[in-house]
């Protein structure tokens, strides 16, 4: 499988889609430990790098160009926490494609990878911190572990999505300490991490997007 | 059902607010050309003067912006509600106020702000200016005394970027500038408590959940969750709960003075923070310790939520000097 | 179930207020000696000057006393919530004021206070203090056009109170204070909404019920109903809505000149005022008058009452002056 | 039947008491068509005016000087329209018994309709207003017209509740055009006046404890 910026785009537009489906559970799931506002930051942030790359020249614009549209897009539209992490995340990817023009497999889980890498190193969090790097890790780690077992793309993210899936999940255990959530202390016991559970849609989103 | 409010489109209330707050204060405020979201103090900044850049997340107004003005801060970069602004703003204010001298960056303690102001201060330093921050950590409610560093910055700004601004319009340098600034926000401390939620403009659904009888202690300017949930009590009681607090860590000798903010988090009226009032002048009395000025109002509002805090501001002679500077801002004045 | 308030005691609650409100503000307001719900001015009332007393019921603060300074009122006298004070307190005000010049009593039109201002004027005269009144009647929605006497003071007090303050700050005749008062009062315009009810102390219970999704056009600032119940609508269109009647009085002129009040009955905060106030702009730009002055925020409030209020202040030369004069007072400062 | 001071004493503990019942009533009456605020005002007026007279020495004050501090107590108290109108209510009830130490049954009707008449001539209202005179009026004249055929005291008040009675309900009809109700035009329509109503609560509590 072949991704090229037309499936780019296209996957920005199903990101885009399911962040406004999810809009309000995460926002109500970020009501419970923090400030209520992360669905819309999601949703107006992929809106956002949606609305840009769909503006660019396909034809003209390589992997990287549109990713780091995207980036500054989504950061410009959104600031807040998510901002400066899904851009970092969009930046990094573009960086680990740099000169291709179209995606193979590996290419493609090593772009997944570099968004992993991305938030990780912006926002400093490490795993068991209750963030949604929780999700992010796991995902980018088995999304490698896959493809290094052999499997093609549809089944790497496959795995990843699962990996992100229980990730989240294993968020509710945990005591944030990084993020708004981490004043609550033993009160962040219990639910879900908002910025794991929009990872998880979005992970989905471009599993789907780039293998159907 | 949607909560109440006067707007047009959610997606649209912060642009549509800073269009109405610049229709009403042409003279103190104006945008940064092409980024409408940095807002600059007509008078204020100038040559060899350090630039004091404030700025956060829409929804407390009249923080932030109606503290850019003479005196006070240079420009403020405006974020959605509840959001840090991204990098672009704050570095387009950064540059706007820039004349050589520093520009400071001052802004309440939150993940996302850190990450924003942090990128934009990298960016700025590319365009050589020299930008240093200090984070208000206020909020005692927010971490432990021993890592007060953790701290949310809430209503207690007022305070600290009101000395920070006298320092800068004082023609400071910018490490006394720096040095006052962070001085200032350790002599801040802040409680509050909230009563019923606020709601997004583009959600409209109550940002938490609380009983029509419970209040919740220490809960922040952005409804996230406090130290604990309480039957709401008698305006005495809750004004000691949160005075407590305060001067347990403040630990004012007999004879100091402070300055005071009550400050409402949008809905809680006049006539409750005037009766929290009474009690703080009562509990400082006993104490012997004087007010040297105090604000009572909306200063750092969580938009409708209903609550309050209560802010103490140890004042030495420096401090002091700083808060009684004069100031011309677009929605507040002093001195 | 009761609303939520921070207070000790309803019975207590405007009591407790003022002792708050004195210990904030005591380089503004001292209360008259035995009489501790007569409000006055430390700087302010002096020989020759004609006194001003303005004042009303409690709940909303910062109006009066928030207008009681240098330059504008000398005096506020503090009734209970929503209703008028009695003739007792009022009289100590006028006494506390009075040089012989002449003492204006200004306030809103009500049948409460009209009656208890009417007898402490009386009482006023058998001391020989000379009173006259000039009833406050802005809001547009509280009777017809050619019934403008009867109309209920609002909002709009602020600009009203705020010229025939700056007439006696300027040490005019007490005529040339009556007519200035009486004029500034002509050409005064408020139309108010309200979203949600707020709650009296003592009661603690909704003062009136108003579905989820409705608004009230022209409700008055002690929740009176007012013209229509509507769905509600876009801040666009509730403003157009407000602003049709008030200019179809109004009348202006291109070229004319208006300062613009856009107030919160409470909790409706300012992100909506603002938003609100952007298409005040707009809509004054289309017929070509100018805003000379704009303010934005909680000036005569209603408790927690959600909803806001718009007024027009069409200015000549003269009323013009008078708002640019300068007042220091508790609450407020301009000029 | 002879009043004494220590049976007005009495008879303001009455309706005192009465007030503190019928408070949120009355407030709730008032928040249809009013500011919401009656029954406080009527409860804190009544109040002071029951602690005000039960400091006097009933030996030393006659019922002139009990019923002067009364209005003066209760206008402190309250202030809004009740203030004065009730006020002036006591302050001419206290001039029409001017000499008297005790009050037989016509001087305590001439009482009762005397604090009619003193409403009526502060609040300049005229029945069919929808204000507390479409009470007091029609009572004031039910209590003489009783007194007048013969009645006694206990007949006289009777009569002045019952028609007062009548007089509040028909405020339902009425359009307010006095006091704060009279901007609804129309829309006051239905809605009991909370001052005639209260004054329901008044002569009832007077009846009752001076009758009795
Ligand atoms: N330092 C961090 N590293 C990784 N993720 C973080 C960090 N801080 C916060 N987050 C994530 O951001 C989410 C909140 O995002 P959002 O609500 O958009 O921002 P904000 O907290 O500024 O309102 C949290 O649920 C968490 O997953
Ligand atoms: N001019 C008047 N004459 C007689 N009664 C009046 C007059 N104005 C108002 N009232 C009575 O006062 C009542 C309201 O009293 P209250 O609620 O205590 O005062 P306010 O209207 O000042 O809040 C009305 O229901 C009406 O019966
Ligand atoms: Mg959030
Ligand atoms: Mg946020
Ligand atoms: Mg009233
Ligand atoms: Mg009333």
């Amino acid at each position: 499988m072949t991704i090229d910026t037309a499936r780019l785009v296209a996957m920005f537009a199903a990101i885009a889609n399911a962040m406004s489906a999810d809009r309000d559970r995460l926002c109500a799931l970020d009501g419970v430990i923090g400030d209520a506002d992360h669905g819309i930051a999601m949703e107006l942030g992929f809106s956002a790098a949606r609305d840009a790359v769909a503006a660019l020249d396909t034809a003209a614009a390589d992997p990287t160009a549109l990713l780091n549209t995207a980036a500054k897009s989504f950061l410009n539209a959104v600031g807040a926490s998510s901002g400066p992490l899904y851009a970092t995340a969009l930046m990094r990817g573009a960086a680990a494609v740099k000169g291709k023009t179209t995606l193979d497999d590996a290419e493609t889980v090593a772009l997944f990878q570099a968004m992993a890498k991305g938030i990780q190193d912006r926002g400093k969090a490490e795993p068991g911190e209750k963030t949604m790097i929780d999700a992010w890790a796991p995902a980018a780690q088995a999304a490698g572990e896959a493809l290094a077992s052999g499997k093609g793309l549809a089944a790497s993210l496959e795995a990843a999505a699962q990996a992100a899936k229980a990730g989240a999940e294993a968020t509710k255990a945990m005591i944030a300490t990084k993020g708004r959530a981490s004043r609550l202390g033993e009160r962040s016991l219990g639910h879900m991490d908002p910025g794991a559970a929009s990872a998880v849609t979005v992970i989905e989103a471009m599993r789907v997007a780039l293998t159907s | 059902m949607q909560t109440k409010k006067i707007i047009n489109d959610g997606n649209r209330a912060v642009d549509e607010m800073l269009e109405g707050i610049l229709a009403a204060h042409p003279r103190h405020l104006k945008s940064v050309d092409g980024s409408p979201r940095s807002i600059i103090a007509r008078d204020g900044p100038r040559q060899g003067k350090v630039g004091l850049v404030i700025g956060g997340g829409s929804g407390h107004e009249p923080s932030f912006l109606g503290f850019v003005g003479k005196g006070l801060a240079d420009a403020a970069a405006i974020g959605n509600v509840f959001a840090s602004p991204p990098p672009d703003p704050i570095l387009e204010c950064a540059k706007a106020v820039s004349s050589g001298a520093g520009v400071l960056f001052m802004y309440g303690n939150y993940a996302g702000d850190v990450m924003n102001f942090d990128m934009a201060a990298e960016m700025a330093a590319m365009d050589d200016i020299e930008v240093r921050t200090v984070l208000s950590t206020d909020d005692v409610a927010s971490a432990p005394r021993d890592q007060r560093h953790k701290r949310r910055g809430v209503a207690g700004n007022f305070f600290i970027f009101k000395a920070a601004g006298a320092a800068c319009d004082r023609m400071l340098s910018f490490d006394e500038c720096e040095r006052i600034a962070g001085k200032a926000n350790d002599h801040t401390f802040t409680m509050g408590v909230a009563l019923s939620p606020c709601s997004l403009p583009q959600t409209r659904r109550p940002n938490f959940e609380i009983e029509p009888d419970e209040m919740e202690i220490g809960m922040g300017i952005h409804g996230e969750p406090g130290i604990a949930r309480e039957k709401l009590k008698t305006a005495d009681e809750i004004t000691d709960e949160m005075l407590d607090r305060i001067l347990g860590e403040m630990a004012p000798a007999r004879g100091d003075k402070v300055a005071v903010l009550v400050n409402s988090l949008g809905s809680t009226p006049l006539m409750e923070l005037y009766i929290m009032n009474r009690r703080v002048k009562q509990r400082l009395d006993e104490i012997g310790v004087s007010i040297h000025a105090s604000w009572v109002g909306n200063y750092c509002t969580s938009l409708e939520m209903a609550g309050a805090s209560i802010t103490l501001h140890r004042l030495d002679g420096e401090l002091q000097t700083m808060l009684d500077h004069p100031c011309d801002c677009a929605m507040f004045r002093a001195g």
